[in-house]
């Protein structure tokens, strides 16, 4: 792709799911992973999902990606079915998919070489701005396999940050990191996100997390994936996790998520 | 260093064993040679230069057709591994052509090339890149799909997959592919080499062959070892480096 | 006690003894079997090339066996004189060198610069071939020469030679004939006395069952009596025993016209084989020759 | 069903383009024969039993050496791959010898065996030995360190070890490997064939050389359209169930 | 092993770490994950380990393994030296580490397998049991590949809890669980240890968590990786995670990190 071609092919970042349902073929039969779930997200909204573990929330990520296709209903992308995955939307998956053939470097480099319109050398400063911000300097050229857990994952981030996508999916993309270097990446993630006008959707186990991150954050309950309900977060910006807002609000859609999957468990 | 010194004591061992059969003579002198007999062949070709010119012309003829095998075989094996269309009709045929015996593209290769390199160059060509294109589509389609998925939402496609992900991603297999493929490509050169005669090189498949045609063991064994030797340098020089590249980066193996 | 003899041939119409004696046994009336007694069971081992048969006889695998002068002599010079014997002759001839059938060659002067193919490096043919140049004042060495001489495999020269790739071929029967009959070659030279098959044992079989050596040998020579006698029907068994073991029909017409250029013979001499000495060494390929006294005789 | 008939569909336009090749007479029509003398061929020995018995009698020593070649091949990769003197000796000694051309071990064969079924077995196995440790060396050495730590504090140990933890983890490259052992062994015994006579059974090894000594080319096409059934069968039968069931398990391609 | 040896082998689960220091070796240098690290931990204890990304939490917990060795120091495990894994120490590790060829079932049977004296009758029923425990029952017969990543990582304590060892190694088990999968297990881990006076080391970013869980929670700070501070908790059991108690050490505990990382920071 040119970069004309790439200019003139970003339309707006908006992201429509109509009623989407997703089964898996497996050798024991069909799972239901997803049941008829509809979300909209404008552009540079930033979206939680919170639910628990196996309700679809990876899965209908991969879909917004472009990696799964939905067995019914349809996932638009500013306007447009989305048919396959594109840099404009860019994934951070569950597990850290860094390639091991590359450093750490050469990790955050795959992606940012995929984005015309750069020099080399900007993509050198970019790739060791990010690195640093998640504080890995010092690692830029080790091999994956000598990372820690939260070093790897944190590299992952940097790969997604660095090419400055329109669109971040990312699924709990801090569940391997500690309380303090989450606390800052926090910080870095809100501004990035204010400064350019990002959309994000953002998957995470914690509703704190969700709740100081989120405009919105969206309840699932499993068997199959439903959207339960939804919490419009009107607290200022930037929100620190700590605060007494962030913790009432929690405390509110916690009580709501142990609602529904008491009272949607036999469904 | 130690892995050397071991390596030298256990051939010394093996030429211990074989000179203690051959002074015992449980078999005909002739068919089992002492291990001076070879020594002394190798160092009257080594002097009178055929030991190098054979082994240039022999070399030569396997680099080249071990490379074109490749060359070919690589991207063969990516496009079987990812288009349906291909792995049916391609992909079969690599799998019934591989086991096919050398001698059986000498006529081919004679129709088509008459007694020049060409010919010679086929068969080699033929012997390896099948298995070369299998080697990689299995490669490929164990590749973690993890990966793949990453790199297409980086806006990687196509060719751009293909060469900075899939790639290194099957590389140990490649790798191992490769390793098997030079096998296959030496074992079709000395066949090439004995069914095919040109004038343009005498290669050690040829001393092999006349040395069997002649009954003369030193010079088959002898040819034996330099093709073992060069096998392990070949090793040491093509896949160790490769290898001990991917041990390191992939944290496989201490 | 019972023994069992295992002998090897090729299966081609130059080892015609060899053809019809494994052929009869494979149809339960062996001429060798009923020469040797009940106590004797024969194994025929088909061999395709000289050298191979050569490696079995040292390797113990095989007892006797039908091969070329060549090999043979290879073999007694390689072991010292050693480990084999030669017992008898069996065939003469049937060895030509074969030109396009237009007329292009008909000079000896006219081989300069030309393509012509032999068996393989070092065999009867191949040594002949190159011994016949060089008496024509041509130098031939492996790879070049006055003319290019090329060590090809006898089905690999009729295709090539079909194909005007090849210029000349020295070859032997059943070839020169298929050569005649189906790529319109004509025989430019003939080597009729040149001697193409014999029957050789290994000296330990020698040692260990004389009797049985001397009972084979004689066989063998009434056999190829037979063959001079009769040799209609020695042709239909030969094409029968060769139909058999290749698994494929031979066309009568080619196993008639080989015939025409053998001369099956128990005769063979010392200074033949001398003579192979000498060739060979002439164009370099024999260089420590050892004497060949032993090579008839009966003693280790 | 579908990739059958694309399948069926490549080999049908294939067999008309020989067919045109021929009508046209490029080549002459003793070196290409035409698609019916070759199919004619092949109906008359199948009429007479003989293709029958020659593949009878080449499947059962192919399947022993190959099997003998696997059975040994692969605990001595493990071996090799995990002790370090095994690696510097065995390994090094596989490396040379995997490229050697099965005739080297012709005469070692008559040497032990005799002209007898064991000989032809000897020459099966060099020829698939060397390459089945080495692709198994390679696959166990690749293997994720995690799986085996995660099993060693499960309590697992040595053998235990290497039979369920790192032989499934290293089956995408054994089967790899063992696809390319069978090819090894495919060309190996269709070399001993014409090498080593016996008389204990006449194989296809056999039909093809006497096809090639008396140019009979529909006969040496037929034969090599059988190998090539053959190699496509073994293919379905020995090697796609596991892969099918890799695939499956590990997730890898669709 | 026979049964008698393994019996007879059986010593206390008392873990002994003395100045542990640890180096990798990578291809940029020498690496140094742990300085000097001491910590005792006693037969039946329950100990935390909290600190930043890459303090070496992980390598500690191999060295207790027996999967890495010490570079100076000794580790010691019932009065003897670790020098190799024992199916006595079981790790759970911080990624899933399940085998792809097995399924979810097959990954807990092989745990139970190695463990000598039950029928199998009694490993088939062990494993079910666990798999319910952690609510996989619906799931036991999938392929890895299909589980979602928190059912992953369910699978995984499935087989770590599953032969019931002595001590039990356990990186960040619950990192991709949802809040409420999560306290369920709290309760469940709570109760396998008091009953069968399991010794556990157990890592997490969670402080809360390590409160909630541990009888010590000892805290680490990076580069080198140095134990800084240790914290008794004495509340009584079973503790709730979302008692004021727990919040009220998780403060504690969290400022002193935030202490350590501030003024450890150029150390
Ligand atoms: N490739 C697949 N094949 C079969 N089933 C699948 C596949 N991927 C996901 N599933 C099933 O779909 C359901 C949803 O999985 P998904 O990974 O989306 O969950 P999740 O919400 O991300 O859970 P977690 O929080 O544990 O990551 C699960 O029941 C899972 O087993
Ligand atoms: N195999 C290895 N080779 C080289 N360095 C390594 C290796 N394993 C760990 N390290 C280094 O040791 C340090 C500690 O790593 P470790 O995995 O123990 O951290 P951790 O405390 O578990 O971190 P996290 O919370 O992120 O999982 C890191 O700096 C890491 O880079
Ligand atoms: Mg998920
Ligand atoms: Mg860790």
């Amino acid at each position: 792709m040119t970069l004309a071609t790439e200019l003139q092919a970003a339309p707006s970042a908006h992201l429509a799911i109509d009623k989407v349902t997703k089964w898996f073929e497996t050798s024991r039969g069909r799972v239901q992973a997803l049941d008829e779930v509809s979300l909209q997200v404008a552009e540079g909204e930033f979206v939680c999902l919170v639910g628990p573990s196996g309700c679809g929330k990876s899965t209908l990520l991969n879909m917004i990606a472009g990696l799964e296709m939905p067995g019914q209903g349809s996932v638009e992308a500013g306007g447009q079915p989305v048919k396959a995955p594109s840099r404009e939307r860019m994934m951070m998956f569950q597990e850290s998919a860094l390639f091991p053939w590359l450093d750490a470097y050469g990790n955050v480099m795959f992606s940012l070489k995929r984005k015309p319109g750069l020099t080399d050398r900007e993509r050198r400063e970019v790739a060791e701005y990010y690195l640093k911000l998640v504080g890995l300097e010092k690692f830029m050229h080790a091999n994956i396999h000598e990372l820690s857990g939260g070093m790897k994952q944190r590299v992952a981030l940097a790969r997604a940050l660095a090419p400055n996508p329109r669109v971040l999916l990312m699924d709990e993309p801090f569940a391997a990191l500690d309380a303090m270097t989450r606390e800052q990446l926090y910080g870095d993630l809100q501004r990035i996100w204010t400064q350019r006008h990002v959309t994000i959707v953002f998957v995470t186990h914690n509703v704190r997390e969700a709740v100081c991150l989120g405009d919105r954050v969206v309840l699932f309950s499993p068997h199959p994936g439903r959207i339960r309900e939804e919490f419009k977060v009107t607290l200022s910006r930037p929100r620190d996790i700590n605060s007494v807002e962030v913790a009432g609000y929690a405390t509110r859609i916690t009580r709501a998520l142990k609602d529904h999957m008491e009272h949607g468990a036999g469904i | 260093m130690k892995r050397f010194l071991t390596a030298t004591a256990f051939f010394v061992l093996l030429i211990a064993a074989w000179h203690w059969v051959y002074v015992r003579r449980f078999w005909s002198p002739v068919l089992v040679p002492s291990p001076e007999s070879v020594g002394r062949y190798l160092w009257e070709i080594a002097l009178d230069g055929s030991l190098w010119s054979s082994t240039v012309v022999t070399m030569k003829r396997l680099v080249a057709g071990y490379f074109i095998g490749l060359l070919a075989g690589l991207p063969l094996g990516f496009l079987t591994a990812r288009v349906r269309v291909l792995r049916d009709t391609l992909g079969m045929l690599a799998l019934g052509l591989q086991g096919l015996p050398s001698v059986c593209w000498v006529p081919l290769a004679l129709l088509w090339f008459g007694q020049t390199e060409g010919a010679m160059l086929f068969v080699v060509v033929m012997g390896t890149l099948w298995s070369v294109i299998l080697a990689t589509e299995t490669g490929v389609r164990n590749v973690n799909p993890l990966y793949i998925r990453a790199a297409r939402t980086m806006g990687s496609q196509g060719v751009h997959t293909w060469v900075t992900v899939m790639l290194p991603a099957s590389l140990p297999f490649i790798v191992s592919g490769m390793k098997q493929g030079w096998a296959f490509a030496w074992r079709s050169l000395m066949a090439a080499e004995i069914y095919v005669t040109i004038l343009t090189g005498f290669g050690l498949g040829h001393l092999l062959h006349y040395g069997r045609e002649l009954n003369a063991m030193e010079q088959v064994v002898g040819i034996m070892l330099v093709l073992l030797l060069i096998g392990l340098l070949a090793d040491k020089i093509l896949f160790s480096p490769f290898e001990k590249f991917l041990h390191r980066r992939w944290g496989t193996e201490k | 006690e019972k023994i069992t003899l295992r002998v090897g041939y090729f299966p081609n119409i130059t080892h015609a003894q060899g053809v019809i004696g494994s052929h009869s046994t494979r149809e339960k009336h062996g001429w060798f079997e009923q020469r040797l007694g009940p106590d004797v069971t024969i194994q025929w081992y088909p061999f395709n090339a000289g050298p191979s048969a050569m490696e079995a006889i040292f390797a113990g695998s095989i007892d006797l066996t039908y091969v070329g002068p060549n090999p043979a002599l290879n073999a007694f010079i390689r072991s010292q004189g050693d480990e084999i014997r030669v017992l008898a002759g069996s065939a003469l001839g049937g060895a030509a060198l074969v030109v396009p059938g237009d007329g292009r060659i008909t000079q000896p002067g006219q081989f300069k610069g030309l393509r012509l193919a032999t068996p393989q490096l070092g065999n009867t043919q191949d040594v002949a071939a190159r011994a016949w140049l060089k008496q024509q004042g041509f130098k031939t060495t492996l790879t070049g020469g006055d003319v290019l001489v090329l060590p090809t495999a006898n089905p690999d020269q009729l295709s090539l030679f079909q194909q005007g790739r090849i210029d000349a071929v020295w070859t032997v029967e059943p070839w020169v004939s298929r050569l005649e009959l189906e790529a319109n070659g004509r025989v430019f030279l003939e080597q009729r006395d040149a001697v193409t098959t014999v029957l050789v044992s290994s000296v330990k079989f020698l040692q260990a069952h004389p009797d049985l050596v001397v009972k084979f040998t004689a066989a063998h020579r009434e056999l190829t009596a037979w063959l001079n006698e009769h040799p209609d029907e020695a042709r239909a068994q030969v094409r029968a025993g060769l139909s058999a073991e290749m698994r494929r029909e031979m066309s009568a017409g080619i196993v008639t016209s080989a015939w025409s250029r053998l001369k099956f013979s128990d005769q063979v001499t010392q200074k033949q084989f001398e003579a192979l000495v000498t060739e060979a060494q002439g164009v370099g390929f024999l260089r420590n020759a050892i004497p060949l006294d032993r090579l008839f005789s009966r003693q280790p």
